[in-house]
């Protein structure tokens, strides 16, 4: 066991902007943190709230959404519908007691590599402050007790 | 025309480097018929010896390959390794060319590139001329096409042993020499040239001291798929070095004997490039120094590049002219002796390995091909072109590009090898009727109700995913996941070989579900989806799952932490493809019109292009006249009349039927589809709005000419730009012919923070007014205050003429600009010169300054918002690759043509307008546009009719049928899955992007964590 | 249409704490349509209460259903296999669907997941506004096609009140004067005279005054 | 005559009328409505109560009559829709005329959003105009709403609000028109700083006549502060506070600006007895009671008649 606390993070990217961002940070070479786990996504206005919820009650230690810049969706407003789902999903979640801070939307375009990167980085520190998803220490938790 | 025989639709393209491959792709996918040749026995040409290029530092043989075996387009593509051209007959349209094909005695139907041959009889077979020929399980490179040996006949002594090795028999003992005649329309020379031996200098001790390499050596050293297996080792002690020295200009530039005058273009930057990667890819500590006379990093983007690498990198630049190698014998380290400008004492620095800049030479069997095709060379061998008809040779019908045609570097090669094939193609009348080709794809068998057999094939990319992570060790990981049937790791599995080892495990396995561990399937989903139809499989079964692009390039430093993500990341993939089912995709028709932005040199010669191929153009200009900047200027470096040219290419595109130019217009809206556009325009003075339907567009939108404020210019009259002087030559020459003393500054507003880069055309047109100020006055003193000359490719031999003729070239730092004042005699320029290491005070009837250009990045922002295009930091298109995609935007549809893209010359903005006709070609040949399977559908039993779709579609698609339920219709559909999430039934899904295979991709990454 | 809003998350979770399994039951009818307890909602009340339960160290079970339509009995047998495997039923439907529920299976525990609103019309994407207040009696043959009973904050029959300022009600800038509505529409059919007769006051026994409402179609009635 | 209402004596005298208002205590001391009322005393004909005032409970305005009667005074029972369903108004119509009570003044009364019970149930069984119709039924027909015969049915004078100023203006004066066809007899306005615009009302009132059917009593509140004028013309719905009027109070300093209200009601009132058609005043001097006599006395409205 480590006493540093590695979080997962599920980032929604989607293939036009921030996809390629995640490619342009490869073709690069800059270096972020190996917990953000990407899932492809055509647009962010796919990123359905339930996406969201799931990815946290599976034991996510947290959720972005990384859409185009603002004006710049390869489907209009694909984007913005993301960001207010975002915004539903955040409230849902401070609701239920949950740190929603967890969960937020991000833009960029395809060229910002360097801002791929830095988000992840940023975004895996903050995780990493606000410690692990207490779902899966609590899912952890129970397993631990059923095998012992 | 009907004096064109049948068969005569086939363009002969000579020469299998990227511009061949590139020039023959294009025709081919503009559905003409190509016959590719090579005298090697496998195409590819320099660029897959490189080991990566600038200025991503990417490794490109993955880029290229897909390309070379891209299996749809290889249809029309006769490739033909191993021959030669014999003989060239007849006229444009018509040729009969004889080519002669060398006995290869391997079956290339049969081969499979096993290496058994190779194995038992090294010495007779062959496949690796990287830089030990030795090395059997090398190959020229993984992905060969053809994917096959070949056998040296002179050295076999047996064959009866050789074919008894060969299991698959596919050794041709009796292979003879073949010839035969090709009835072609058109040809395109892409052969390129070869790399300078340095060996017969005397003063570099290259071939007799092994640590001195060329830059290709190095390169070689240096690849994942080299002698060393990617490796940095110098070749004496097999020691990593811990100090490398480049000397630049080697054989090039005329500086030693044997060389050639002309500068190769491309040296300056692989050196750098070669540096930087040398600190990135395996030691930062290693001291990497570069010896050069000018840093001529003159392309797009690639001042940047120089700057990050001396201030990032750390790479250090001497600029100077090295003497000599010498080697000291028990060590094997190497001295250079060299003098620099500001000290003329010698010094001497001792480097463990030293890489020698070698540039291009034509061979001279290049030479001789020149000869039987009947085109005339330049005084350096290479193919003599006009000014203005930059990629036709002396004989009509025969086109070039590369290399062959002046030195240059893989983007202006593929810019060229476009524009060729599509002025290769404009030769041929094509029939519109014409019944599009569907590759023969076996049908597809029924996997619904079938458990998930899942296939997992992992790459290592060479080091690029195997240097980081242990594949063998990820393979065996995966192999416990649930549904996989069948594992293993597959190398280069974007290679022929691979691809076919993993076809016949698909079928052997009886595996319906695959997941691909590479690279971005941004770029090679294409490639592995056809692969699963070849065995029968709907495409739409595969996932690819980026390992490379999205963990080893970006974990290189953590092997450990890249190693679990990976596994993570095919676990999701696993999970997610088990979700997977068929999917049929959806097709419209074609809108075969074009739609060019900008009147300039480069959009009026797309346009041209394009209407002579019977297409509807519409040509949108801004300002009330056709020209753009080019209208300013008189004459060329070469002296071609820029005027006269201009004003018969507008005369040509106004009268021409099938183009309608728009002055005075601009773009206020746009929308649509790749290959279905509509764009509205306000028109005339008097504003008036229309819509063009249109199915591609090419942004020729050109730059400004930059005009700072600086050094007085627009306070004090006698300080002109290089433009004002140009005209000032041409209508003024008696005040000109008046002038005793000018001093022209170089670099005005570009290499500096606020406009980084090099506008490239500076130098030259400098040089040009200068000599012409000469012709003017040959008294006349002109002095030139320059950071660095950069006069490439041929242009170097104006700047030794224009030095010949006693112009002086001053050089100055950036940090110690020139000083303009004005008095009442004249002006006076201070500089401080670096060779006399003092300042001059030097008096001037006029000071020149070479602004050069800078983006419009008014326009450029405003319709990269309205086209959803990106730009570069400096304000310019950006294009999709800018290694191998230079005149494609990453939105499919989009061309890039001229200063738009980046500041270049007039013959290069000719150039890529023919360029961008040739790419758009390529779409346009197309009758239906393809719009994958990625659309919305409603479950009808699901829906509550709420309209929530109707009213999220960003393109209004969705209804409520007379079921009473929704429906979209997968022709309009964008496939964005906005409704898909808003939704409030869960009744509509995004095919390819179902809920339950997002779903199960987290499953898939947290399944065994909890 | 219906239209409800999700009860606070406090609330849902205080009646369904003390049980273990719950089945949570949605409506693709009015609720769906006004995103309040379709499939969606009920997957994300799902997914939100499984955490907040989680997180508590308890896992409960949630089985998802959504019904074509919860106030009939016939789509609510469709339950009847799932009750066993239930402690309690949280229904997203309106309040007509959860008494269907609790009318069918008495013994089950039936919760309340959202309020039921009113009953109105879509304005726009994710607007709905109150129109109808089934008062069993309509006047909007008077009125215009506008409702005052549902739309004037004082249900006047005989409006506007002083307190109407630029067609806007007393009580929020954002609520539409309902009688300077109906004074527009009634203009603009060139009815104006109309706005003087004085309406009389209504006979509420047809609305909810008059004690709970059944309709008995004798013809249909069975 | 109608009614025993003093209020219609007056009016029906041709003299000009003054009432003022009395908002109840929210309290069970009945000293508050006395000390209030008492001051009043001499100076005006009737004297509003209102009922619950700005949605805020107050103590129940025919309790508060009643003192007031007691007082030897005369109240006008306000009553507002919004509290009570028609049972209970009609029942406290018949006790308040059977302590006394004989004039009344028909409202909807303020959204209960606005008061200290936003949560409660706002009733409005019938609205203002309806409760018109339903107290002169009760003293016409001798019925109660419902139809059956009322023994000893109440007389009570019929008033009712109007607001000149509140949009749509074009209905303004229909809306007089349809409470005077519903029975009103005399109307009380909104308090009047926009004076032009009042004429303008009356112009339409006029055309129709109106003015004969019902008596008009100009409403009338005086401004204590540029605040409060401020506080009028932006927050209140439904009233016009001219910026004049606004400028007027913020020009002179803040000790004066009481003494510049008491005058700026003088000077409307002045000008408003002009109008044809105006039958009296009343007086809206809310929490400033004292202030009524001076007022009155300034603008030459007393002595009272006696009639």
């Amino acid at each position: 066991m480590t006493d540093i606390f590695e979080p997962e993070i599920v980032a929604f990217c989607c293939h036009y902007c921030a996809y390629t961002a995640a490619d342009m940070a490869g073709s690069k070479r800059i270096s972020y943190p190996p917990n953000v786990k990407i899932i492809r996504v055509p647009c962010t206005g796919k990123v359905d709230a339930i996406h969201i919820m799931k990815a946290l009650e599976k034991g996510a230690d947290g959720v972005y959404v990384a859409g185009c810049l603002e004006g710049d969706c390869h489907f209009k407003t694909g984007n913005l519908r993301a960001a207010q789902r975002v915004r539903r999903v955040k409230a849902l979640l401070e609701e239920i007691g949950f740190d929603s801070r967890r969960v937020e939307m991000i833009l960029m375009s395809a060229g910002m590599g360097e801002r791929f990167a830095q988000t992840a980085r940023e975004f895996t520190e903050k995780i990493r402050e606000l410690g692990p998803n207490p779902i899966r220490s609590a899912i952890q938790e129970q397993a631990r007790r059923a095998a012992g | 025309m009907n004096t064109r025989k049948a068969g005569s639709q086939t363009v002969l393209v000579i020469g299998g480097g990227v511009g061949g491959i590139r020039a023959a792709l294009d025709l081919a996918e503009s559905r003409h018929s190509v016959v590719l040749i090579d005298k090697s026995y496998a195409i590819g040409g320099l660029m897959t010896r490189l080991d990566r290029t600038f200025p991503t530092n990417n490794c490109d043989l993955c880029t290229v390959s897909p390309h070379l075996s891209e299996s749809g387009r290889q249809l029309r593509i006769d490739l033909k390794p191993m021959t030669v051209v014999e003989q060239v007959e007849g006229v444009a349209g018509d040729f009969n060319v004889t080519v002669k094909t060398m006995p290869r005695y391997i079956d290339l139907d049969k081969c499979t590139a096993c290496g058994e041959c190779a194995e038992k009889f090294p010495d007779w077979v062959r496949f690796t001329p990287g830089l030990d020929p030795r090395a059997p399980t090398c190959m020229r490179y993984p992905q060969a096409t053809p994917h096959a040996f070949s056998v040296d006949a002179n050295k076999v002594t047996d064959f009866d042993a050789l074919e008894g090795v060969c299991k698959v028999g596919a050794i041709v003992p009796d292979d003879r020499e073949k010839t035969e005649t090709l009835h072609v329309a058109a040809i395109v020379l892409a052969t390129g040239a070869e790399l300078f031996d340095p060996a017969v200098l005397d003063n570099f001790g290259a071939g007799k001291y092994p640590n001195v390499v060329t830059g290709l050596e190095y390169e070689r050293i240096m690849s994942a798929s080299g002698p060393t297996l990617g490796q940095l080792v110098r070749p004496s002690d097999g020691k990593r070095p811990a100090r490398v020295g480049w000397i630049q200009c080697v054989g090039s530039r005329g500086i030693n004997r044997a060389d050639v005058p002309y500068c190769s273009s491309v040296c300056c930057m692989y050196a750098l490039k070669e540096a930087v990667v040398t600190k990135e890819r395996f030691a930062e500590e290693i001291e990497t120094c570069i010896f050069y006379m000018d840093m001529r990093t003159f392309g797009k983007d690639y001042e940047r590049y120089l700057t990050r690498a001396v201030d990032e990198y750390g790479v250090r630049i001497v600029r100077c002219r090295p003497h000599s190698v010498v080697e000291e014998p028990e060590t094997g380290n190497l001295s250079i002796t060299f003098a620099t400008d500001d000290d003329a004492r010698h010094k001497t620095e001792v480097f463990d390995m030293v890489v020698l800049s070698t540039g291009f030479r034509i061979p001279e069997s290049s030479v001789a091909l020149a000869n039987r095709l009947g085109i005339d060379l330049n005084e350096h061998g290479f193919a003599q072109t006009s000014g203005f008809a930059p990629v036709a040779t002396s004989r009509p019908g025969i086109f070039v590009c590369g290399v062959s045609e002046s030195p240059k570097d893989i983007p202006e090669t593929m810019i060229q090898a476009s524009a060729a094939a599509a002025m290769a193609g404009a030769q041929i009348y094509l029939d519109e009727n014409e019944i599009e080709e569907e590759e023969f794809f076996p049908p597809e068998q029924d996997v619904s109700g079938m458990p998930p057999r899942v296939g997992v094939f992992v790459c290592d990319c060479g080091s690029n995913i195997g240097g980081v992570i242990t594949v063998s060790r990820l393979v065996e990981k995966v192999r416990s996941f649930p549904c996989v049937a069948y594992t293993e790791a597959v190398g280069y599995g974007c290679s022929k070989e691979s691809m076919n080892r993993m076809e016949a495990l698909i079928l052997e396995h009886g595996l319906n579900r695959v997941v691909i561990g590479g690279c971005s399937p941004r770029t090679h989903e294409t490639k592995f989806q056809d692969m699963l139809r070849r065995c029968g499989l709907n495409k739409y079964l595969v996932e690819i799952v980026n390992i490379r692009d999205q963990d080893t390039w970006v974990h290189m430093d953590r092997p450990e932490d890249a190693t679990h993500k990976a596994m993570k990341m095919l676990e999701m993939g696993v999970y997610g493809v088990c979700r997977a089912h068929p999917l049929v995709e959806h097709s419209l028709p074609m809108n075969k019109n074009v739609l060019v932005v900008g009147g300039g040199v480069a959009g009026m010669n797309a346009a041209l292009l394009l209407a002579g191929q019977g297409l509807r153009v519409y040509l949108v200009e801004r300002e009330s006249r056709l020209g753009g900047i080019a209208r300013n200027v008189r004459a060329t470096l070469e002296g071609d009349d820029v005027g006269r040219y201009m004003s018969d290419l507008t005369a040509k595109v106004q009268a021409h039927q099938k183009i309608q130019v728009l002055l005075q217009s601009i773009i206020v809206d746009h929308k649509g589809m790749p290959g279905r556009f509509t764009t509205g325009i306000q028109t005339g003075p008097r504003m008036h709005y229309m819509q063009i339907e249109h199915g591609v567009t090419i942004l020729a939108t050109g730059a400004l000419a930059h005009r700072p404020g600086q050094y007085l210019l627009g306070e004090d009259d006698r300080v002109l730009t290089q433009l004002d002087m140009d005209a000032k030559i041409e209508d003024d020459p008696e005040s000109v012919r008046g002038m005793d003393q000018v001093i022209m500054i170089q670099c005005v507003g570009s290499r500096e923070p606020r406009n980084p880069n090099c506008s490239r055309i500076c130098c030259q047109s400098a040089i040009k007014n200068a000599l012409r100020m000469k012709a003017l006055n040959p008294e006349m003193q002109i002095y030139i205050l320059n950071r660095d000359i950069r006069t490439y490719g041929f242009q170097e031999d104006y700047y030794r003429e224009a030095r010949k003729q006693g112009v002086q070239f001053i050089r100055y730092e950036p940090d110690r600009r020139p000083d303009v004042r004005a008095t009442e005699n004249g002006l006076v320029v201070d500089a401080y010169d670096d060779i006399l290491g003092c300042r001059l005070e030097i008096s001037a009837d006029a000071v020149v300054l070479s602004t050069g250009l800078i983006a419009d990045d008014e326009t450029t922002e405003e319709l990269s918002v309205l086209f959803h295009l990106p730009r570069s930091d400096d304000g310019y298109f950006l294009e999709d690759h800018v290694k191998l995609r230079p005149t494609d935007m990453s939105v499919r549809g989009f061309f890039l043509a001229g200063t738009a893209h980046a500041p270049k010359t007039i013959r290069e903005s000719i150039t890529q307008g023919q360029s961008a006709a040739g790419r758009a070609l390529t779409m346009l040949a197309k009758q239906w546009i393809n719009l994958g399977a990625a659309v919305a559908k409603v479950d009808g039993a699901k829906c509550s009719a709420c309209l929530i779709c109707v009213r999220a579609c960003p393109y209004n698609v969705p209804f409520i049928n007379a079921e009473g339920y929704s429906e979209i219709d997968p022709a309009k559909c964008h496939g964005c899955g906005i409704c898909a999430a808003d939704c409030p039934a869960r009744a509509i899904q995004l095919m390819q992007y179902e809920d339950d295979q997002i779903l199960a991709k987290l499953d898939g990454l947290f399944e065994r964590m909890n | 249409m219906i239209t409800a809003v999700r009860k606070p998350m406090e609330e849902i979770i205080a009646c369904v704490s003390p049980y273990d399994r719950i089945l949570l039951v949605g409506c693709n009818e009015c609720v769906s349509v006004c995103s309040a307890g379709g499939r969606k909602e009920v997957a994300l009340l799902s997914s939100a209460l499984q955490m907040h339960f989680l997180k508590q160290g308890k896992t409960i079970e949630i089985r998802e259903m959504t019904l074509e339509r919860q106030c009939d009995p016939e789509y609510v047998e469709e339950l009847v296999n799932y009750m066993d495997g239930a402690d309690a039923v949280l229904s997203m439907a309106c309040g007509c669907g959860v008494q269907t529920i609790a009318a069918r299976f008495r013994e089950k525990p039936v919760f309340p997941a959202v309020n039921t609103t009113f009953m109105g019309a879509s304005e726009r994407q994710g607007v709905w506004s109150e129109r109808c207040q089934g008062c069993g009696d309509c006047v909007l043959g008077i009125t215009g096609g506008i409702c005052p009973i549902a739309r004037c904050s004082k249900r006047l029959l005989n409006g506007p009140c002083g307190g109407s300022t630029k067609g806007k009600c007393e009580i929020d800038a954002n609520v539409d004067c309902a009688w300077q509505l109906i004074w527009d529409r009634l203009k603009a059919l060139g009815l104006e005279k109309r706005i003087e007769d004085v309406i009389e006051a209504k006979d509420w026994r047809t609305s909810r005054d008059g004690g709970p409402r059944k309709i008995v179609r004798e013809d249909l009635a069975s | 005559m109608k009614t025993e209402s003093r209020l219609e004596k007056v009016l029906a005298s041709g003299a000009l009328a003054v009432t003022s208002e009395c908002g109840p205590p929210r309290g069970a001391l009945p000293e508050k409505v006395r000390e209030k009322a008492g001051m009043l005393r001499g100076c005006v004909d009737a004297i509003n109560v209102t009922d619950n005032q700005t949605a805020m409970v107050r103590m129940s305005s025919w309790a508060a009559g009643i003192l007031i009667k007691q007082m030897g005074l005369d109240p006008v029972l306000q009553m507002v829709t919004r509290d009570r369903n028609r049972l209970a108004m009609q029942a406290d119509i018949i006790g308040a005329y059977s302590l006394g009570i004989n004039t009344m003044l028909c409202l909807s009364g303020d959204h209960p959003k606005f008061g200290d019970h936003p949560m409660a149930a706002n009733v409005h069984d019938i609205d203002s105009v309806q409760l018109i119709q339903m107290v002169v039924k009760m003293r016409n027909e001798g019925k109660f709403q419902g139809g059956k015969d009322i023994d000893h049915p109440p007389k009570m004078f019929v008033g009712a609000a109007a607001n000149p100023f509140a949009d749509p203006f074009e209905l303004r004066v229909m809306r007089l028109a349809k409470k005077v066809k519903a029975g009103a007899d005399f109307i009380q306005t909104q308090c009047i700083y926009n004076l032009d615009k009042f004429e303008t009302w009356m112009e339409g009132v006029r055309q129709r006549g109106l003015h004969e059917k019902v008596y008009i009593l100009a409403g009338i509140t005086p401004i204590k502060t540029a605040g409060m004028a401020r506080y009028m013309k932006n927050r209140v719905p439904g009233m016009d506070v001219p910026d004049a009027i606004v400028k007027r109070m913020e020009s002179v300093p803040k000790e004066q600006q009481p003494e510049e209200g008491i005058r700026i009601a003088v000077e409307s009132i002045q000008r408003l007895k002009e109008v044809e058609g105006v039958s009296g005043f009343h007086i809206m001097a809310i929490e400033w009671e004292e202030k009524v006599p001076e007022i009155l006395e300034k603008s030459g409205l007393l002595p009272r008649p006696e009639p």
